[in-house]
């Protein structure tokens, strides 16, 4: 069963200006939605909001039913949070069953630690367990209660990047069936957990999509930009390699950008700025008059070196003025 | 490791230490054996103890019952909560004696319960000790509960458990500490008490259940400072020193 | 929004927080003017008032110059720290009256400083609130101090600041705040005191400026005592008043 | 002038096994050394024992000379810390000044602002800067003083990912001519800063050496696998893969592990696991018995699918036995 959530929601603190809330989406069953967004743009916020943490005024809708003034115990999702949050005066065991007693339903802890692969933790406690450790506990112990759908918290965030890429893969596969609606501010990690990506900005999601579409077809400059796609204004170009004319900007992923190709696409003189090894060839800085370009490439540049760059038209992407910036 | 500033500031510091120590150490180095075990035979001392160690002991219950709850709800934050706050600190602010007659004022024979009487009984001393002990109580209580990690409790609440569960089963448990050191506190500051007692109860008539009858007894800072106004010096420093023993032996045990 | 759980936890938090207000409000509600009007004419109330401002006054200043360099550094910590955090916190268990016998054995006639007089003297009365307001300037203080993240101290150091310049620059700066609650809450204490000061100098000699000669005052809490075993709750309540008013007024200037 | 550090230092606390930390390297003027490793690896403790903030027993030395008893103020380092610790009390002007009283050589804050591109800041306070201006900050105020080397406490981690990789262009070129000594967890950031890399693991370094030679030549298993290199045990591989006989291990880049390659070289046969996209192409995981390998690739796999795989002889490192694990 997919569902729909409706948010309008205004935060006030005192001594700050108070912030909106807006977003509306639905969840396919058995989905990942990703939420990606830079700090400060509401996304932790927004998941919690959905978990019915916080006070707001304005109203959360959960399949068209109003459920703002349901409490946290009412609302069927299990959250995992950024540090896990494991109860520190219980074990493994007793932290993965503890929604057992409100939930008639509940899996039996020692079953839910085995699935994870993390039966051995059962009688140790949270302060004795690595970060991996204590994130599979975190997801033994919200799915346990079978919600409705997993929120996550950039559980992968407080990890070293060796364990996250490997933890990264496993959770993957952990919540491949699971309804979840995972934050986070690395677009790596929302390519390889997300079937969807809703980009969000000030409180606002800018853009829902496919992965293709999001990394591919960004919906504004700042999407591109968060997602890794270069992004010219169309008034640095020549008019052929703008691919239409009521386009404001030009989105192009680093990878497309051609250096020295054949010219079959309008063609552009660039300066060579800084050349950065990554696995497998090199990030490129560009110098294209004002604006910088990123390229990836395993040809051997100097900086200052002019180059020919191509950006090919079927990877070019055209952002139209009108869309929300 | 901080140089002279090290130095300096060990100074200042050791100064400070010797002006709150060596009264101690006088104290007990100048003790008359022969006073303290008379004084530890009396009746009348036992009694006095008894009350001292009673009175206190309902004052911080009191403290505790409606003062978690009160600390709970601050550490969570509502409107209107710098007024509770002033509220609360209000005892540690106003002179022990005057604490005493604002007790007599609310709840003496013209106050707010004009049918219970106060002056000399033990209601009036736990009355007197509540007040000035409950702000003990409640910050160090209030302070247990802010430490918890708030998303501990979101945790909590997402799993089913409601506010009171959630209170139950990971508020408790994780501020215990905290509560326990508000009520030794709470405790410690009703057995010093000497102004409020010695204005509401200065005489206190209880029952005094190893006798099975009503009987008179003083609190113990308001019968030394009877006895070293009465007897002098030398007695009042027996019977403080029996109390001195009691309080740091019931400390040690609590830790 | 806690549901059935915080209306009881609010219900039991209101009957504490009755209890702690409702004197207050029956004590204001009941005040006589004229006698408030006559007291705060008198010039007995005048010289009182004066050697209670006073004194708790002294007793702050060595608490914080004294008591500042030990709370730095017990927030830095050092090896048998625990013996000083207990001698520290010792006068909160020391019960009032007994904290003035402590005061006569250490500096009285038989103490450290035999010269000098503590009986009935400023001196005898500034040592007795020192010994109890210090743990609330070393204490706050302390805390204050352990809230300062240390990478700001590390970071001073690095950029050559001495431990002492890193004190002055970046600890006092940051700490400010807390050191001057440290002292309000000390010197709150000092005002309060009656049981070390009844016992070590119910009556104070004193140098009274505005008359330019020795006089003889009581310490407000005691004077209030004093008043009301002689002449009654209502002529204390009087007295009581314009202290309560005096105390909050300078609350409120320091905040 | 380049220095020499030397270091052998126990950190006793109360309640843990004491940590020992022993290292011993040079600086080059001008050079960046990037000490990459897990977070407990001791790295940032290494760091800040240079920087003589801790209390230890053992002994630290400088140029041969024994400094483990002189403070942080006699020690000539500049230290820029993962929060940027700016004294929240001064202005970004006062900050930047703070050490001038002590420095009668230190540069003009309003100078070194400029330099780094920051003068419009001057009269701001800190908490109104954002992650990125508070790093040029803590990079001005440490400048300023002149030290004899800079000590980096990964100040790129608390970033979003767009920010920190502008960030990490600009600190490229701000630190290229400085001495510095620079601290993360994050492969790319080190890739990317390094003149040399020293790996750390449990308070030792285990491999010191050029960029080139921690991330194609790994010294040991770790080393391999926390700079994304793969490793295999030589054991599961057939004796002609292997580069020579006393090899334990075999380590390879994923980016030239070839797919359905020529069979020019040794050719293994794998099964497809997970296919995750990156910039430019996939990142694949492969089965290959009970190892796992991973490669990047950009022809079209299915999860399942047996490929040829082939590690190409060139670009194969043996790992041998009797190096410190």
């Amino acid at each position: 069963m997919s569902f729909e959530l409706d948010i309008g929601a205004t935060f006030t603190t005192q001594g700050t200006d108070p912030f909106d809330l807006d977003a509306e989406f639905e969840v396919e069953t058995g989905e990942t939605l990703v939420v990606l967004g830079p700090s400060g743009s509401g996304k932790t916020l927004l998941l919690e909001t959905i978990a019915g943490y916080h006070d707001h005024s304005g109203r959360v809708f959960f399949d068209g039913r109003d459920v703002t003034d349901d409490p946290p115990e009412e609302r069927d999702f299990g959250f995992v949070f950024q540090d896990y949050a494991l109860f520190p005066h219980l074990t493994v065991r007793e932290n993965v069953a503890f929604g057992a007693r409100y939930h008639p339903d509940a899996l039996d802890a020692e079953s839910v630690l085995a699935d994870l692969g993390v039966a051995h933790l059962a009688d140790r406690w949270p302060r004795t367990l690595s970060g991996g450790e204590a994130q599979r506990v975190a997801l033994a112990r919200s799915l346990a209660i079978r919600p409705e759908a997993l929120l996550l918290d950039e559980p992968l965030s407080a990890l070293d990047v060796p364990t996250r890429e490997v933890l990264r893969d496993d959770l993957q596969d952990l919540i491949a069936d699971v309804t979840s609606i995972y934050v986070t501010h690395n677009r790596t990690t929302a390519r390889a957990l997300a079937d969807r990506i809703a980009v969000m900005r000030d409180g606002r999601i800018v853009q829902l999509g496919t992965v293709e579409e999001v990394f591919r077809r960004p919906a504004t400059p700042f999407v591109a930009w968060f997602t890794g796609s270069n992004c010219l204004p169309a008034t640095a170009l020549s008019d052929e390699v703008v691919p239409q004319p009521s386009a404001t900007h030009v989105a192009i992923r680093p990878e497309f950008v051609e250096l020295d190709g054949a010219a079959t696409n309008a063609s552009l003189s660039a300066t060579v700025g800084r050349v950065t090894p990554r696995d497998g060839d090199n990030r490129v800085t560009l110098s294209l008059g004002d604006e910088v370009l990123t390229a990836f490439s395993s040809r051997s540049l100097s900086p200052g070196e002019t180059v020919a760059v191509s950006l090919p038209s079927d990877h070019r992407w055209a952002i139209e003025d009108g869309r929300p910036e | 490791n901080d140089g002279w500033f090290g130095v300096a500031a060990a100074t200042f510091g050791v100064v400070l230490l010797l002006a709150l120590g060596m009264p101690l150490v006088m104290f007990i180095t100048r003790q008359n054996p022969s006073l303290i075990v008379e004084a530890a035979r009396s009746s009348e001392v036992h009694t006095m103890l008894y009350l001292t160690i009673y009175g206190p002991l309902l004052a911080t219950v009191a403290s505790l019952v409606f003062g978690v709850p009160l600390a709970y709800l601050l550490a969570r934050g509502f409107s209107g909560q710098a007024i509770v706050e002033s509220l609360v600190d209000l005892p540690l602010v106003v002179p022990h004696s005057v604490a005493g007659i604002l007790i007599l004022f609310g709840f003496g024979r013209r106050g707010l319960f004009p049918g219970v009487s106060v002056l000399t009984t033990i209601t009036g001393m736990v009355l007197a000790l509540t007040f000035v002990s409950a702000p003990f109580a409640v910050n160090t209580t209030r302070e247990a509960f802010e430490t918890i990690d708030s998303r501990l409790e979101y945790a909590a609440r997402s799993h089913g458990a409601t506010p009171f569960e959630t209170f139950r089963r990971i508020q408790i448990p994780l501020a215990y500490r905290g509560i326990l050191t508000g009520g030794v506190l709470a405790w410690a500051r009703g057995v010093s008490e000497f102004g409020a007692v010695a204005v509401v109860a200065y005489s206190v008539n209880f029952f005094y259940p190893f006798t099975g009858e009503e009987t008179v007894a003083q609190h113990a800072p308001v019968y030394i400072f009877n006895t070293f106004t009465s007897a002098g010096l030398a007695d009042a420093s027996a019977v403080a020193f029996i109390l001195l023993v009691m309080s740091a032996g019931i400390f040690l045990i609590v830790r």
